[in-house]
C-alpha cells in the first residue's frame, strides 16, 4: 500500500526547535498518511530524536506548526496530545523503576486499545515472566520489550518508536519486526526511528533522511533501496 | 495495672495522631519525592479553622469534616499555584520554597489570631475519663485512637486499591513519561497533595481539643512528622503507622523511665532504624 | 584475527559465579576463561545475564556464590573501585555519564580514576600531569567527539553519548576492557569505526564484549561465550558458535535482520 | 581560571566596603561568620551533592569547643579557634561517615536526626554546655606578644577586622580545594555516583573529606561566632541553625563559593532589615524566600551570571558550567527531579 | 528624636514561642516613654529588638543598637536570652533590667548592670506553695512537672524545701525539655502516683499546653492543681475560664492589685490600648519606668551615674511598695497567689480569677549567692 494516496494523519510544517541556544531542528517537514510507516534516518545528532519529542509536544516548537488529523496539535501539552493517539517510545525507553513490569504496563493501558495486557504478554512472553519484577530489575531487552508493550496498550494512533530494536537479540528483533508489520496491519501509522536499515527497508512505506537538523532526503521505500548515492552520503553505509 | 503498660497504651495514643499528621506527608514526599517543609503548616491551619469555626458556633463533627475538605482545596491550590514550579529543581529548592510559605502562613496565623495561642473545648460527647481499676484515660483520647484506625483503611485503600497510586509513583520518577502515556501527572499531583495535606489538616483537627491551638505547632509538628516518616519509610503507608506508633510508645514510655532523655530517645531511636534499615522499617528503596 | 590461534595466558576466570536477587536466579553458575589480548564476546538472549555476568566480573554488583580470579589475584570481594586499581575498567548498557560537566572532564575523571588516591588532593589543581591531556586527547580522537571537548555531557545525542561512555572506560587504559552493548544506538557509519576500533584494542589490552551485533561479533571476536537463563549454552570460534543448532535457535535466529541485529 | 581571581577581588571589595555602609561591626563581622558557614555547606551541597542539615552540629561544635577552652584555659585565641576547627572536623567525620551510608532524601533526614540529637545532647550535658543558658562569659582578650598589644579585639569593627581576615584566608583555601583535583572529583560525584565508582572512586572517602573540610570551616565560624558574643548558646545548635546556613547557601546559589557569601550577606542583612520594619517580619522573609526558589535559577549567583552574560556575552559563562550545578541538570538527570 | 535623644532599646522575642510575650513587652516599653517623652529635656526614643528568643541574636542586636547610642534596656522575656544580655550590657557599660525567670540573674551571676523587677524562684513558691499547704494540711502528696533548665530547677529546689519543712511527701517529679508539646506521658506517671497536688514549674506556652492535658486527664477533678509562675493574664486567656476554674496561680502582676501606680498604669493602657495590662506588658513598663525614674534622680543619662541613683530605690510600684536592693540589683515587691473561677462567677471579661494572698519574701542577696564587683 502507498501512503501517498490514504488521507494525512500528522503534517509537520518548517518546524524548528531549540534546546536553551542550541537551534536543533531548522525546518522540519514531513507528513504520515493514515496506516503508514515512514521511517527517520541520519547520523547521530541529526535531530530525529528531537523531530519525534517535538511532535510528541514533549519539545515546543519555536516556529513552525504540527497537524495531527483535523487539529493543530503544536501548542498543545504533552498528555493532551497523547491522549489524541500519539504514542512515543523514547530512546531511553521510559521504563519506571519503581513500577513493576505490571504496573508499568496497566499504566498505559486504554479499554479503546486493541491490545490488551494478555495481548502483550502473548507478544513478549518474557514479560510474563518478569511480571513482578521492578522495572530497574530488568534487562536492557526487556525494558524495550516492555515499552513498547505499553505503548500498544495506550491506543495509538500514531506510533513513534525511537530505535526500538536497540540491543535487542536477533530473535527478538525478527519478533518485534513480526509484530510492527502486524501493528501496521492493524492500521496504525508509524513513524520509525532505526539504525538498522534492513529493518527499515523491511518495513517502511517510505523514508525521510534528517541532517543537521532538516529534512534533506525523502523517497518511496523502492526508490531509497535503488539510490545507493544516498545511502552513501547521508548514512555512510557504502563500505558496511 | 502497671505503668509500663498504661504508658503503651498512652502510647499508642500518641501514636495515631503522630501517624495521621505523618501518612500525608509520607504520601507527597515519598511518591512525588517532594521535601514538603510547609507540611506542619497545613495542620496548623487545620487546627486553626476548627477554632474558629467552633467559636462560630459550628459543631465540631462538622469541623471534622469541613476543614480537611477546605484545607485539602488550599493545598490543592498551592500545588498547582506555586509548588509545581520547583518540582523540576533541585531538592534544596523545594526546601527553600517550602519554608518561606510556612513562615508565610504562620505569621499569617499570628496577624489574625495573634501570637497567644487558645483552648479549643472537647466535644461534650467526649469529654471526661474512662476509668478501669487505677487506669484513668481521656476519652477523647479513646476516640482518636478508633477515628484515625477506621482512617488508616480508608487513606490504606485509596493507596493501594485504586490506580491513582500507581500514577503518581510513576510520575515522581518521569513527569514526561507518564505525560506521554496521555496521563495528567500534574492534575494528579495536585490531587494527591491536596490529599497529603488534607489529612494533615484533619490531625489538626483531632488535635486542637487536646492541645489548643498557637502559631508555632505547625514547626513542631514538622519535626515529628519527618522522624515518623523516616522510622516507618518514605512513602510507605504502613511505615508511617509503624513508625507513628513506635515514635509515639517510645515517647511516652520513656516519660516514666528517663524523662530526661524523652526526646532524646526518639532520634537516637530514629538514627539506629536508619542504620539498621536504611530505607526506614517498612520503606522500598527509593 | 590471527591472534586467535595464539592463546594468550588467562586474564580473567570466573568459576562457578552466581547471582540471586531474591529468589530469582540471574546467573546459576557460570565459568569463564578470558585469555589475555583477545576480544572475547559474551552473547545471549535479552535477559540471559549478560550484563549481570559483567556486573559480577566489573564488582559493580557482588556475587552471591562462586570466585573471580583477575590479573592473579582473587577479586571475588573487593569492590570496584579496587578492581579499576588492578586494570579493569567498564561501559554501561544503559549511558552513565557525569551529565553536567563537559566531555573533556568525563574523560580526565575516567583516566584519573585508575590513580584514585591524588583525587584526594584537596591542594593541586588539576593542571599539568594531572590533566591527563595526551590521554584524553587521544581517546577523544578516536571518538571523534574533538568538536563537543565542551559540551556537558547531557547536552550529547544519545550516539554521542554511547561513544562517550565507550570512551570513559579506554581513558582508563585498562588491561581488560568491558564493553557492555557500545554499539548499540550508534549510527551505522559509526558501527565499522567502532569496529576497527575495539580490534585495534587487543593489542594492548583484553577485551570483554556484549554485543548484539553479529557481524561486529563474528568478524572481531577469538572467542565467543553463548549465555542462556543465566548459564553458559556453548562457547567456541566463530565458526562453531555461528553453526551451532542450540543458539541458533535460542539466539540467532535465522539472521533475516542480518547487518545491524 | 581568570574568572576566579576577579570573584577573589569582588570578595575582597565587599569585605572592605562593609565598614563604610554598614553603622554595626558585630552585624558587618556577623555577615562574615555565616558566609564562612555557607561556604562549607556549599562545598557539600553544590559540590558533593550532599544535601546535609547537620551544619548547625558543627557550627555548634565550635562553639562549644571555644568556650569550653577559652573559659577553662588561659590559652590565646588562635590556640581556641584552632581547636574549634579540629572538633568541627571530627564532629563532621563521626556524622558524616554514619550519614554517607544513605543516599538522597535518607540522607537528608539522617543529618536531621543528627542536628537533633545533638541539640539534645548538649541540652542534657548541662555540665559541659550550660544546657539551656549556654556557656556565658567567654573572654576576648587582644592578641599580645610579650605584653604587646598586636591584634586588638575590644570594639566591635576591630573584631570585624581580625574575623576579615580569617574570612578571606579561609575563602582563598577553600577555592583552591574546590579547583583541586578533589574538589572536580567531588563534581563527579555529584553527577553520577555509580559511574565515579566504576572509573575508579572512593566515594565513601571523597564524601568524608568533603565532610571533614566542611565541618572543619563551619566549626570555625561558629567559633567566630561566640567570640563575638561572649558566649557559646543553645541555640547554636539547633536545627534551626543548620536549617538557616542550609537556606542562606541556596539563596546564594550553589557550586559557587563567593555565591555562598552572596547568600549570607543577603540573608542576614534582609533579616536584620526586615526585623526594624514591622513585627511579623517573618512573613516578607517568606515571600522573599519563595521568590528566590521560583524566580532565580541557582539563586542570587545565577542572577549575577545572567547579568555577567548580559554585559560580556556570556563568555564566562561557559567557564562556569564546570562549577555551575544548574545546566541541564534537572533536564538529563533520570533518577531525583521531575525531568 | 534627634541625636540628643536618650536611646532605650527593648530587646524581646517578637517571633517564635515567645512572641506573645514580646509583643506586649513592646507595648508596655511604650507606653512609658510615651508617658515620659522628655526628660533632662532630652527627648526619650526606643529601638524594638526582636532578640528571636535566642541569646546570640539578643546579644548581636543589643551591640548593634549600643554602638548606635542605645545605653538602656529592658526586655529578656527567657532566662537565656536575660543572663546574656545582662552580661553583654554590663561590657558595653549599659543598664539592663529584665523580669525573666533565672535565679542568676541576680545570683551567681549578679552584676552592676543588670537589675530584675520580677520575684526569683524562691519568692515564687514560698508565695504560693507554702499558703497552699497551710490551707489544705491534708494534701500531703504533691506531684511536680518540671522544665529541665534553670528557672524550672530554682522553682524545683525551693519547693522540695518547704515540702521538707512541712513534712509532705514529694510523691514524684518529671522533667520535661523546652521542646516539649506532648505531656500526656509525664500526667500518666502523674495520675499514677496519687498525688492530692499537681504543682507545674514550666512556664508560658509549654505550662499551657500540661494544664489544658492534666484537665483532659481529669487530675483537676481529684487533686489540686498549682501552677507556680503563670504568665498572668494573657495564659488566662489563652486557657479559657472555664478551664482555670478552681485552679491556683502564681504570679509577678495582677491588673486588679490595689496601688496608685497600678491605677494609673490600668487607665493609661485602657485609654491607649482599651484593654487592662498584662504580665509582660506591666513588667516592661515598670522596668522601663524604673529605669528613667533613675536618669531623673540621677540628673544624667550616664549609666554609670543611673545605676547608682537606682540601686536602693524605694518607691510606689505596680504592687505596692517595691525597692531595689543595692547589693542584687534584685526589686523586692509582691508575688500574688490567685485562684481561677468559672466563666459563671466572672464580673467581667478578665476577672478570671481572685487574690488569694500576697506577700514579699526573698533569698538575702549573700544567700542568693550574687557577689557584685
Ligand atoms: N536488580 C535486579 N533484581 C531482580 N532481577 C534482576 C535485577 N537485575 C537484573 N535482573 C534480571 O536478571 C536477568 C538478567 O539480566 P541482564 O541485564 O544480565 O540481562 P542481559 O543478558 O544483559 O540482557 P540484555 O541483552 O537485554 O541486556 C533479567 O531477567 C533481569 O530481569
Ligand atoms: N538536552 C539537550 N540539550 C542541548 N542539546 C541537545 C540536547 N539533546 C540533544 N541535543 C543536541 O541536539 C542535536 C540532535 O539531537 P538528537 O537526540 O535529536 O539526535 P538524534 O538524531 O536522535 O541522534 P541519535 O541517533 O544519536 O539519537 C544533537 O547535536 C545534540 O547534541
Ligand atoms: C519569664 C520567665 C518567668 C519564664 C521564662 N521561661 C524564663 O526562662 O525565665
Ligand atoms: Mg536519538
Ligand atoms: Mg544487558
Amino acid at each position: 500500500m502507498n501512503g501517498a494516496s490514504a488521507p494525512t494523519l500528522l503534517e509537520v510544517e518548517q518546524v524548528h526547535a531549540h534546546y536553551g541556544k542550541s537551534h536543533v531542528l531548522q525546518g522540519v517537514n514531513l507528513r504520515v498518511a493514515d496506516g503508514e510507516l515512514v521511517t527517520l534516518l541520519g547520523r547521530n545528532g541529526a535531530g530525529k530524536t528531537t523531530t519525534l519529542k517535538t511532535i510528541a509536544g514533549v519539545i515546543q516548537p519555536t516556529q513552525g506548526q504540527i497537524r495531527f488529523g483535523t487539529e493543530i496539535v503544536s501548542k498543545l501539552a504533552t498528555h493532551q496530545v497523547a491522549q489524541r493517539g500519539v504514542c512515543l517510545v523514547p530512546e531511553h525507553r521510559g521504563v519506571f523503576k519503581l513500577l513493576t513490569v505490571e504496573e508499568n504496563l496497566m499504566l498505559g493501558q486504554r479499554k479503546q486499545s486493541k491490545w490488551q495486557l494478555d495481548d502483550v504478554y502473548q507478544i513478549f512472553p518474557r514479560l510474563k515472566e518478569r511480571r513482578s519484577n521492578g522495572g530497574g530489575q530488568l534487562s536492557g531487552g526487556e525494558q524495550q520489550m516492555l515499552a513498547i508493550g505499553r505503548a500498544l496498550m495506550n491506543a495509538p494512533r500514531l506510533l513513534m518508536l525511537d530505535e526500538p530494536v536497540e540491543g535487542l537479540a536477533p530473535v527478538i528483533v525478527e519478533e518485534i519486526v513480526a509484530q510492527l508489520k502486524v501493528i501496521k496491519a492493524a492500521g496504525v501509522s508509524i513513524i520509525l526511528v532505526e539504525q538498522n536499515l534492513e529493518v527499515c527497508t523491511q518495513l517502511a512505506d517510505r523514508h525521510y533522511i534528517v541532517e543537521q537538523g532538516a529534512i534533506v532526503y525523502e523517497g518511496s521505500n523502492a526508490d531509497f533501496l535503488a539510490d545507493e548515492a544516498i545511502k552513501d552520503r547521508y548514512l555512510g553505509v557504502g563500505m558496511a | 495495672m502497671s505503668i509500663y503498660l498504661l504508658q503503651i497504651i498512652n502510647g499508642i495514643g500518641i501514636g495515631m495522631l503522630y501517624f495521621l499528621l505523618a501518612v500525608g506527608l509520607s504520601i507527597v514526599f515519598g511518591l512525588l519525592r517532594f521535601v514538603n517543609f510547609a507540611h506542619g503548616t497545613f495542620y496548623l491551619v487545620g487546627a486553626y479553622f476548627c477554632y474558629q469555626l467552633n467559636r462560630w458556633g459550628m459543631s465540631f463533627w462538622l469541623t471534622l469534616l469541613v476543614v480537611p475538605l477546605a484545607v485539602g482545596a488550599i493545598g490543592w491550590l498551592t500545588e498547582k499555584l506555586l509548588l509545581r514550579h520547583v518540582y523540576a529543581k533541585a531538592h534544596e529548592f523545594h526546601i527553600l520554597v517550602t519554608v518561606g510559605f510556612a513562615l508565610v502562613v504562620q505569621e499569617i496565623v499570628i496577624i489574625i489570631w495573634g501570637p497567644l495561642g487558645d483552648s479549643v473545648a472537647t466535644p461534650d460527647l467526649l469529654s471526661g475519663v474512662v476509668m478501669w481499676g487505677s487506669f484513668v484515660y481521656p476519652k477523647y483520647r479513646l476516640f482518636v485512637i478508633g477515628f484515625t484506625a477506621v482512617l488508616a483503611v480508608a487513606i490504606w485503600w485509596i493507596l493501594e486499591g485504586t490506580r491513582l497510586g500507581g500514577m503518581v509513583r510513576a510520575g515522581s520518577e518521569s513527569t514526561e513519561m507518564v505525560s506521554l502515556l496521555g496521563i495528567n501527572v500534574f492534575g494528579i499531583f495536585s490531587l494527591v497533595f491536596g490529599l497529603g495535606v488534607g489529612l494533615a489538616a484533619l490531625a489538626g483537627v483531632l488535635a486542637a481539643p487536646i492541645r489548643g491551638v498557637s502559631p508555632f505547632m505547625g514547626v513542631e509538628a514538622l519535626a515529628v512528622a519527618f522522624v515518623v516518616v523516616v522510622v516507618g519509610g518514605l512513602g510507605s503507608f504502613s511505615g508511617a503507622l509503624v513508625g507513628g506508633l513506635l515514635i509515639g510508645i517510645v515517647q511516652s514510655l520513656m516519660s516514666t523511665i528517663w524523662p530526661e532523655g524523652a526526646s532524646l530517645m526518639i532520634y537516637i531511636a530514629m538514627g539506629a532504624v536508619l542504620l539498621l534499615r536504611p530505607n526506614g522499617l517498612l520503606g522500598r528503596a527509593v | 584475527m590471527t591472534k586467535a590461534s595464539v592463546p594468550g595466558n588467562i586474564l580473567l576466570e570466573a568459576v562457578g559465579v552466581e547471582k540471586h536477587y531474591d529468589k530469582f536466579v540471574a546467573l546459576g553458575g557460570v565459568d569463564i576463561k578470558v585469555r589475555a589480548n583477545t576480544v572475547h564476546s559474551v552473547i545471549g538472549p535479552n535477559g540471559a545475564g549478560k550484563t549481570t555476568l559483567f556486573h559480577m566480573l566489573t564488582g559493580t554488583k557482588t556475587v552471591s556464590g562462586g570466585r573471580i580470579i583477575f590479573d592473579g589475584h582473587d577479586v571475588t570481594r573487593e569492590p570496584d573501585y579496587v578492581r579499576v586499581r588492578r586494570g579493569m575498567a567498564r561501559s554501561f548498557q544503559v549511558t552513565s555519564l557525569f551529565l553536567t560537566l563537559p566531555v573533556r572532564e568525563n574523560l580526565r575523571l575516567a583516566a584519573q580514576g585508575v590513580a584514585p588516591a591524588v583525587a584526594l588532593n584537596p591542594w593541586k589543581p588539576p593542571t599539568g600531569a594531572l590533566a591527563c591531556s595526551e590521554t584524553v586527547d587521544k581517546v577523544l580522537g578516536t571518538l571523534g567527539l574533538q568538536a563537543y571537548a565542551d559540551t556537558p555531557a547531557g547536552n550529547l545525542s544519545h550516539g554521542q553519548q554511547r561513544r562517550l561512555e565507550v570512551g570513559m572506560a579506554l581513558a582508563a587504559k585498562p588491561k581488560a576492557i568491558f564493553l557492555d552493548e557500545p554499539t548499540s544506538g550508534m549510527g551505522i557509519d559509526d558501527l565499522e569505526d567502532m569496529k576497527q576500533l575495539i580490534r585495534s584494542l587487543k593489542d594492548e589490552q583484553t577485551v570483554v564484549l556484549i554485543e548484539h551485533n553479529m557481524n561486529i561479533v563474528m568478524d572481531i571476536s577469538d572467542t565467543i561465550t553463548v549465555m542462556q537463563q543465566g548459564r553458559v549454552l556453548a562457547e567456541g570460534l566463530p565458526d562453531q558458535i555461528r553453526n551451532d543448532d542450540r543458539v541458533r535457535k535460542a539466539y540467532l535466529g535465522n539472521m533475516i535482520t542480518g547487518g545491524k541485529a | 581560571m581568570m574568572f576566579k581571581h576577579i570573584q577573589f577581588l569582588v570578595a575582597a571589595v565587599i569585605v572592605l566596603a562593609m565598614p563604610l555602609f554598614m553603622k554595626s561591626g558585630s552585624l558587618a563581622s556577623e555577615v562574615l561568620i555565616f558566609g564562612l558557614a555557607a561556604m562549607g555547606c556549599n562545598l557539600l551541597l553544590g559540590y558533593t551533592g550532599l544535601l546535609s542539615f547537620g551544619q548547625g552540629i558543627f557550627f555548634g561544635l565550635g562553639s562549644y569547643t571555644l568556650g569550653i577552652v577559652l573559659t577553662r584555659l588561659p590559652i590565646p585565641i588562635p590556640l581556641a579557634l584552632a581547636s574549634a576547627v579540629i572538633m568541627g572536623a571530627a564532629g563532621a567525620a563521626i556524622v558524616g561517615w554514619v550519614a554517607i551510608r544513605q543516599k538522597g532524601t535518607y540522607f537528608v533526614m539522617l543529618t536531621l536526626a543528627f542536628s537533633q540529637m545533638f541539640y539534645f545532647l548538649a541540652y542534657t550535658a548541662t555540665g559541659l554546655t550550660g544546657g539551656d543558658n549556654g556557656l556565658m562569659d567567654i573572654p576576648r582578650h587582644s592578641l599580645t606578644v610579650g605584653g604587646q598589644t598586636i591584634v586588638p579585639l575590644a570594639t566591635p569593627w576591630q573584631y570585624y577586622t581580625f574575623v576579615a581576615v580569617v574570612f578571606m584566608v579561609v575563602y582563598f583555601l577553600l577555592q583552591r580545594v574546590c579547583d583541586s583535583v578533589f574538589g572536580r572529583t567531588l563534581l563527579a560525584v555529584r553527577d553520577n555516583e555509580e559511574r565515579a565508582a566504576a572509573v575508579g572512586y572512593n566515594l565513601r572517602l571523597l564524601k568524608l573529606q568533603a565532610f571533614v573540610i566542611s565541618g572543619a570551616v563551619t566549626g570555625l565560624a561558629g567559633a567566630l561566632h561566640s567570640l563575638m558574643t561572649g558566649i557559646a548558646p543553645l541555640s547554636n545548635v539547633e536545627f534551626h541553625t543548620s536549617e538557616m546556613i542550609l537556606v542562606m547557601t541556596v539563596i546564594g546559589g550553589t557550586g559557587n563559593l563567593l555565591a555562598s557569601l552572596l547568600g549570607a550577606a543577603f540573608y542576614v542583612l534582609l533579616g536584620d532589615w526586615l526585623s526594624t520594619l514591622w513585627p511579623r517580619w517573618l512573613l516578607l522573609l517568606g515571600v522573599v524566600l519563595m521568590v528566590v526558589s521560583l524566580g532565580m535559577q541557582g539563586g542570587l549567583w545565577g542572577l549575577c551570571q545572567k547579568l555577567i552574560q548580559l554585559v560580556r556575552g556570556g563568555k564566562s559563562v561557559e567557564k562556569e558550567s564546570t562549577t555551575d550545578a544548574e545546566p541541564s541538570r534537572s533536564g538529563v538527570k533520570a533518577d531525583g527531579g521531575h525531568a | 528624636q534627634g541625636n540628643n535623644a536618650i536611646q532605650f532599646g527593648c530587646p524581646v522575642p517578637m517571633s517564635g514561642a515567645f512572641a506573645a510575650n514580646g509583643k506586649f513587652a513592646d507595648l508596655g516599653m511604650k507606653l512609658a516613654i510615651e508617658q515620659y517623652g522628655k526628660v533632662l529635656n532630652r527627648p526619650l526614643a526606643y529601638t524594638l529588638l526582636d532578640t528571636e528568643g535566642k541569646p546570640a541574636t539578643a546579644i548581636r542586636k543589643v551591640q548593634d543598637a549600643s554602638q548606635q547610642g542605645a545605653r538602656f534596656f529592658a526586655g529578656g522575656i527567657l532566662s537565656s536570652e536575660a543572663l546574656a544580655m545582662g552580661k553583654e550590657a554590663e561590657k558595653t557599660g549599659g543598664v539592663f533590667i529584665t523580669t525573666a525567670g533565672a535565679d542568676e540573674i541576680t545570683g551567681k551571676d549578679c552584676n552592676s548592670a543588670t537589675f530584675r523587677w520580677s520575684v526569683p524562684t524562691f519568692g515564687a513558691i514560698e508565695q504560693t506553695v507554702r499558703p497552699l499547704i497551710e490551707a489544705n494540711p491534708k494534701a500531703k502528696r504533691w506531684y511536680t512537672i518540671t522544665p529541665q533548665y534553670v528557672f524550672g530547677d530554682g522553682l524545683l529546689t525551693a519547693a522540695k524545701n518547704i515540702f521538707k519543712e512541712k513534712g509532705v511527701e514529694h510523691v514524684g517529679n518529671s522533667y520535661h525539655s523546652l521542646t516539649e508539646k506532648e505531656f500526656s506521658g509525664y500526667l500518666t506517671n502523674a495520675v499514677a502516683a496519687k498525688p492530692d497536688v499537681l504543682l507545674i514549674l514550666n512556664f508560658g506556652q509549654q505550662c499551657s499546653d500540661t494544664l489544658r492535658q492534666a484537665v483532659s486527664f481529669g487530675l483537676n477533678k481529684n487533686c489540686i492543681i498549682l501552677v507556680a509562675w503563670a504568665s498572668g493574664l494573657e495564659q488566662f486567656e489563652s486557657l479559657g475560664a472555664d478551664l482555670c476554674d478552681g485552679l491556683y496561680f502564681g504570679a509577678q502582676y495582677w491588673h486588679t492589685v490595689d496601688s496608685t501606680l497600678n491605677k494609673d498604669l490600668v487607665k493609661r493602657c485602657n485609654d491607649k490600648l482599651k484593654y487592662n495590662p498584662n504580665y509582660s506588658l506591666a513588667g516592661s513598663y515598670i522596668c522601663t519606668k524604673l529605669m528613667i525614674d533613675g536618669i531623673i534622680k540621677a540628673g544624667s543619662a550616664d549609666p554609670k551615674a543611673v545605676i547608682a541613683a537606682m540601686e536602693g530605690m524605694k518607691y510606689a510600684g505596680l504592687t505596692g511598695d517595691e525597692e531595689i536592693r543595692k547589693a542584687d540589683h534584685q526589686v523586692l515587691k509582691n508575688y500574688y497567689l490567685l485562684k481561677g473561677k468559672g466563666k459563671a462567677k466572672m464580673k467581667n471579661k478578665d476577672d478570671y480569677a481572685d487574690v488569694v494572698s500576697s506577700g514579699k519574701s526573698f533569698l538575702s542577696a549573700a544567700d542568693a549567692g550574687c557577689k557584685m564587683t
